[in-house]
């Protein structure tokens, strides 16, 4: 049996029971998650494929916390691949994984579910739950309560008497849709979608944020709004690891900027330096819009 | 000559021929077997489709059409294996399950659960694989992706269900061997609507078939009525 | 009334279920809800009555699923108490066979006083005839009419229709096909008002002749074969229904104040007609009762 | 002591009681009637699938309902209305249908087409626009574009085809009442193998109707098999 | 009753009947289509909307044979909705399209016809057919045919003594994919299927293409290859109108650009001059890669 899809294709097959464990957060300790010092999270060395073909090979990336990372470069080079391994999705086939300094692949499943709830991530389709704006905020507190509070918040949102948590509050608050938790997602446009998806990461608290081209499908506007709250996460201390066609957003919200082509990193700096004075040519005829490869 | 289907298909003059009590104890029976029967299929259905829909094995397609194939099993070859295993001398017999709801409900299962089990399936598998994803990296365990997947499909696992139903309450060939149409002092024991449809039908008498048929139909329409608002509420997802 | 080793103690079987396996014939003519009440009154107990196929419900019997059966095909039941699965059969009542048809006899068979008669014109006319064609008593009947008439029906075309069905679906058939049919005049009685079918030829009870008998039997299923079933209980039930009121019940059962069944259980000298193996005969007792256990010690 | 049940869930001992003709006109009868009916619910139902699938309008979720709940329509009454339809006194009645195969092809008609456009329209609506799109972008009129939908959705097509099948093969109440289960001459003219596996029941010849059912089942099975290789060669496309 | 997409949006309800008519081309004269004069494709002072929404408003584009022509502008501007119009997918609420200088949606369903089989339309998904490639890039010429000839051809490819007919042979070369055409596209990778997607639309060899983000998912070497395609296309006479949001792209290969902004074409210019002196300032702001809004 394979499993076919990123979502099951761990093997963390035995971690269904410890979230009433020593990891349940309750609701009063969500808010002040911010006080818990944040950890680096760095890919070392990774190679990993698909079946016999390998994407990335022999790759490094860290995002410490407080920093933008964005990762450019052009389609089907592995940005996606590689942001799965950072969101501790899928094991390398070679190479380790590390938060805080911890090898997180050496762990049992239990330590690792702890790792990757330290991790957010946002995908280019927003991926709503189909529930209120609500509901998809808070999920990713839901599912590290223990069971019984669990129903106990599935009836009240049920009954309707739902109320906000401070934490939710203040994820939508950061992508400028407070008023909009009674909501039901079919009812948001695009751009409002995404926003959400953004605030469901944010939700949390998460050590790192990954994101996935979380723009490409936005029009300006609201651009500038998850560009606005990436900077206020970043300000948070929250390390982003963010992959974009974008070129010039990257310049925008990123502190460095890393290029990834077929052949792996081919230059990661500082933005302005990758803007201004890249040292490979090919950073150079990227940036220029030429095709590179 | 006979004078029936005019009648009938107008509003029927005639009395209703049946005490109320009769009526009730059938549909209480047919709703107690068709339910009882559904619900257990679900939940044996549902961790299957799951399996089947996000696992990739050899002999999937093969299992796939096996559940396909099951959804056309002929409901008395059903009851006929059903009887063999409750009868006292099958491998159950000791339960003395022969002629009891309880027999009703076991080859219900076997009709209903490859229903269920292939509309989830297709429900299931078209739940979109973002979702999943995003579940898991909203720290969700195995158990929550699972969750979440059946929340999103729940439309179609409404929709299974209600088939499950539709075959399990609309079947007379299997309740009628193993539960053999019982009534006991003037009440249903293992007597359901269809069962009493078609007594009536055999007698020739084709009005209260009917006003027992539309009885059925009914049910049905209540039943799916309120299966498909408890499911709804969010149809679509914003893509 | 005999009622078992234990019948004196009617607490013993309170509150237990007897499943009776019957032919629909039998169940759809209503008699056994109006036989059953004053039965489950007096002791307590539930009777589930399973109608089916007169060779499913000896079946049944046979599985030890049921405890007692009701049915009218004597050589089944002989071969039934033959094979050692049940034991004290009575005598329970009769009616008889009668041909319908369509009330205008378009093929003229009134006029025979014969069955024979009858079956020819209805053969010669090439009249529909339908035939239950499900090996049940009423067709194992029609079948043996046939052979005594010397013709082989189903060989000799179109006319002769075998539905394979119950009594209550071949007379419908009958009714919206034209044509005649064989019928036991319980059901044909307690369908009468739903068809439009005219009985041509009489059977004994309304002066036929004596081949048309229909003969009921009841038979407790033998509790050495399966320890399972309530014995005790179907004495009680073959008690009852051979009792004066049981069969007081028989004799009164009307459907549109006719008829249906003749009891046939009490006579002056009654005729229990336990089945026993011929081999058998000389070296046992030569008078069976109902209240004895003794011959179940076969095998 | 009955020697049937273990008898016959292993090998049957028993040998084969009946006439191959006999045999063989029942399993001519089921598949001509089974076949024609699916064939003309195909017919209808494809239109009524294609169109619901791509417009909307109001009171499309309730029709959408109903044909739900015509899945799980209960035979026997289906087959009652039928035969009202075409009894001597029905609308019909002049055709002289009754308990012929034509009005078993009538009821499973009725029994067989809310399946198929059911489970049609669930497939047909999970066409990509994009595909339909790109058909009429490439020049294609409305007719192309449905037949290229048609031709995507083949692989769910031919299981809604094959669910209609398998309810009009596998039925019993339906047929027995408009169809009568009659043999002529030792050939079957309305007996399918459903009312003819009952028919066995009713015997207790439990044997012959777990072979004859054994039957039933490899019909369906061979059917599947076909249809399913038919619709194959393409189950999904690159997206 | 409304139809919901676009294929079946309009109002052509009795237009299955005439392909046998006057329109039909048979496989001779499909190679040969190039020698018939081509016409532009003019979208004039169209206003159009979903729902009650307003997209478009008083735009106009044309575009001539020989002729590419970029659009390019931020996501949601109506980009697509334009490209509908003028590949004859939609009626405009308001304003007329033209072809070759005539209202197209003046005309009967017939004539209308007509000139939609001159238009070639290319999506950002390649939305091939469940079919071989050789099916795919057919089906163009199929539905031009009379029906016994398409029945003659359906029953020759699933016996499998199909053969490619030149044009489908020439609009394959073009994305160098020759040898393909007995894959079935469930065996392409994206940037292959994207190829084939473009050859269905050269194989009938229309006056106009329309391209809606064709190369937004490809690499850059199957975007390499497509933009070779286009310059092929236009040297053969054939107008482009291209939808991009990779404003590199529409430097590369088209002779005119406009850029599309919420009130519509901002600036439409030779390439160069909106490139290195553009005129409006919101242009200038867009080139440099600022969200504009
Ligand atoms: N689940 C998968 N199975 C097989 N191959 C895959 C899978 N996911 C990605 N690939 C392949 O791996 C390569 C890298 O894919 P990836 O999605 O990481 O690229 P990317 O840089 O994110 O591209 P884009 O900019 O288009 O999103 C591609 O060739 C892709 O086809
Ligand atoms: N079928 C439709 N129904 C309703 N609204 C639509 C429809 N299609 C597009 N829209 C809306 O019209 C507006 C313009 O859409 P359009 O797809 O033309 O933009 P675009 O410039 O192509 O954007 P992108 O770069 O994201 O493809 C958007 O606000 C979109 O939500
Ligand atoms: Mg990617
Ligand atoms: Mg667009």
């Amino acid at each position: 049996m394979r499993v076919t899809d990123g979502a099951g294709s761990t093997e963390e097959t035995d971690e269904t029971g410890e979230t009433d464990g020593s990891n349940a957060t309750n609701e009063a300790s969500e808010t002040n998650a911010t006080n818990a010092p944040r950890a680096t999270i760095e890919a070392r060395d990774v190679t990993h494929g698909y079946g016999r073909e390998r994407v990335l090979e022999d790759v490094t990336l860290s995002v410490a916390p407080g920093e933008v990372v964005a990762l450019i470069g052009p389609s089907g080079v592995g940005k996606t691949t590689l942001l799965r391994l950072l969101a501790l999705f899928e094991r390398p086939d070679d190479g380790t994984v590390r938060h805080g300094g911890e090898d997180v692949w050496a762990n049992g499943n239990g330590e690792r579910l702890d790792h990757r709830r330290r991790v957010g991530m946002v995908f280019q389709e927003p991926n709503l739950f189909g529930a209120s704006v609500r509901q998809n905020v808070a999920y990713g507190l839901r599912v590290r309560q223990g069971w019984p509070e669990r129903v106990r918040h599935s009836f009240a949102s049920i009954l309707g008497s739902a109320s906000t948590s401070p934490a939710v509050a203040q994820a939508l608050e950061a992508v400028g849709l407070e008023s909009y938790a009674d909501r039901d997602v079919d009812s948001l446009s695009g751009g409002e979608a995404q926003r959400v998806a953004f605030a469901r990461a944010l939700a949390y608290d998460p050590d790192v944020l990954v994101l996935d081209e979380p723009t490409s499908e936005l029009d300006p506007r609201n651009t500038a709004i998850l560009e606005d709250a990436v900077r206020t996460a970043r300000a948070n201390g929250i390390g982003v690891a963010l992959a974009t066609h974008d070129m010039h957003q990257a310049r925008r919200v990123a502190d460095r900027v890393g290029l990834l082509l077929d052949d792996g990193i081919v230059e990661i700096d500082e933005t302005d330096t990758i803007f201004e004075d890249p040292s490979d040519d090919r950073t150079r005829q990227f940036i220029r819009g030429d095709l590179v490869y | 000559m006979s004078e029936l289907p005019l009648e009938v298909l107008s509003i029927p003059a005639v009395a209703f021929p049946f005490e109320w009590p009769y009526v009730r104890s059938i549909i209480e029976v047919s709703l107690y077997v068709s339910t009882a029967a559904v619900l257990v299929s679900t939940l044996l259905s549902l961790p299957i489709a799951l399996a089947l829909g996000f696992t990739s094995f050899r002999g999937k397609g093969l299992l796939t059409s096996i559940i396909t194939t099951g959804m056309g099993f002929p409901s008395v070859v059903v009851g006929l294996v059903v009887l063999f295993g409750v009868s006292n001398q099958g491998p159950l017999g000791s339960l003395e399950l022969a002629f009891t709801p309880e027999a009703m409900i076991l080859s219900q299962i076997v009709l209903a659960m490859p229903v269920i089990t292939g509309v989830s399936l297709a429900a299931v598998s078209s739940v979109d694989d973002g979702v999943r994803d995003a579940a898991f990296a909203m720290g969700g365990t195995r158990l929550d992706v699972a969750i979440v997947t059946i929340r999103e499909a729940r439309y179609g696992i409404a929709t299974a269900v209600l088939a499950g139903f539709g075959r399990a309450i609309s079947e007379v060939g299997g309740v009628l061997i193993v539960g053999g149409n019982i009534v006991v002092s003037g009440e249903s024991y293992t007597r359901t609507l269809t069962t009493a449809i078609q007594l009536e039908a055999r007698q020739g008498r084709y009005e209260t078939a009917m006003i027992l048929g539309g009885v059925l139909v009914a049910l049905v329409l209540l039943v799916n009525a309120l299966v498909l608002r408890l499911g709804d509420g969010g149809g679509g997802r914003y893509r | 009334f005999a009622s078992g080793d234990s019948g004196n103690d009617g607490a013993e079987i309170a509150g237990e279920t007897l499943t009776l396996a019957t032919t629909t014939s039998t169940d759809d003519t209503g008699l056994l809800a109006a036989l059953n009440e004053p039965f489950e009154e007096r002791f307590g107990v539930t009777v589930h009555t399973v109608a089916k196929g007169t060779g499913a419900a000896l079946e049944t019997a046979r599985n030890g699923d049921a405890d007692v059966v009701m049915v009218h095909a004597r050589s089944l039941e002989d071969e039934f108490l033959e094979d050692g699965y049940g034991v004290n059969r009575r005598d329970l009542m009769f009616n008889d066979f009668v041909i319908v048809g369509e009330s205008d006899d378009p093929a003229g068979i009134g006029g025979e006083s014969e069955v024979e008669g009858a079956l020819s014109t209805i053969a010669e006319t090439e009249s529909t005839f339908v035939s239950r064609g499900d090996n049940s008593g009423t067709h194992t009947k029609e079948q043996q009419l046939w052979a005594d008439a010397g013709i082989d029906p189903a060989e000799s075309g179109e006319w002769y229709v075998e539905t394979g069905s119950g009594m209550g679906e071949a007379l419908t058939r009958t009714n919206e096909m034209g044509g005649y049919t064989l019928a036991d005049r319980g059901t044909y009685l307690s369908m009468k008002s739903e068809i439009d079918l005219k009985i041509h030829v009489q059977g004994p009870v309304g002066g036929g002749p004596e081949s048309l008998m229909n003969p009921y039997g009841i038979v407790a299923v033998n509790p050495a074969v399966h320890e399972n079933v309530a014995y005790d209980l179907a004495m009680a039930y073959i008690g009852f229904l051979t009792s004066l009121e049981g069969q007081e019940v028989i004799e009164g059962y009307t459907v549109s104040d006719e008829q249906l069944f003749f009891p046939e259980a009490l006579a002056e000298e009654p005729n229990f007609e336990q089945y026993v193996p011929t081999a058998w005969r000389s070296s046992s007792d030569d008078s069976p009762s109902g209240s004895s256990n003794e011959s179940t010690d076969q095998e």
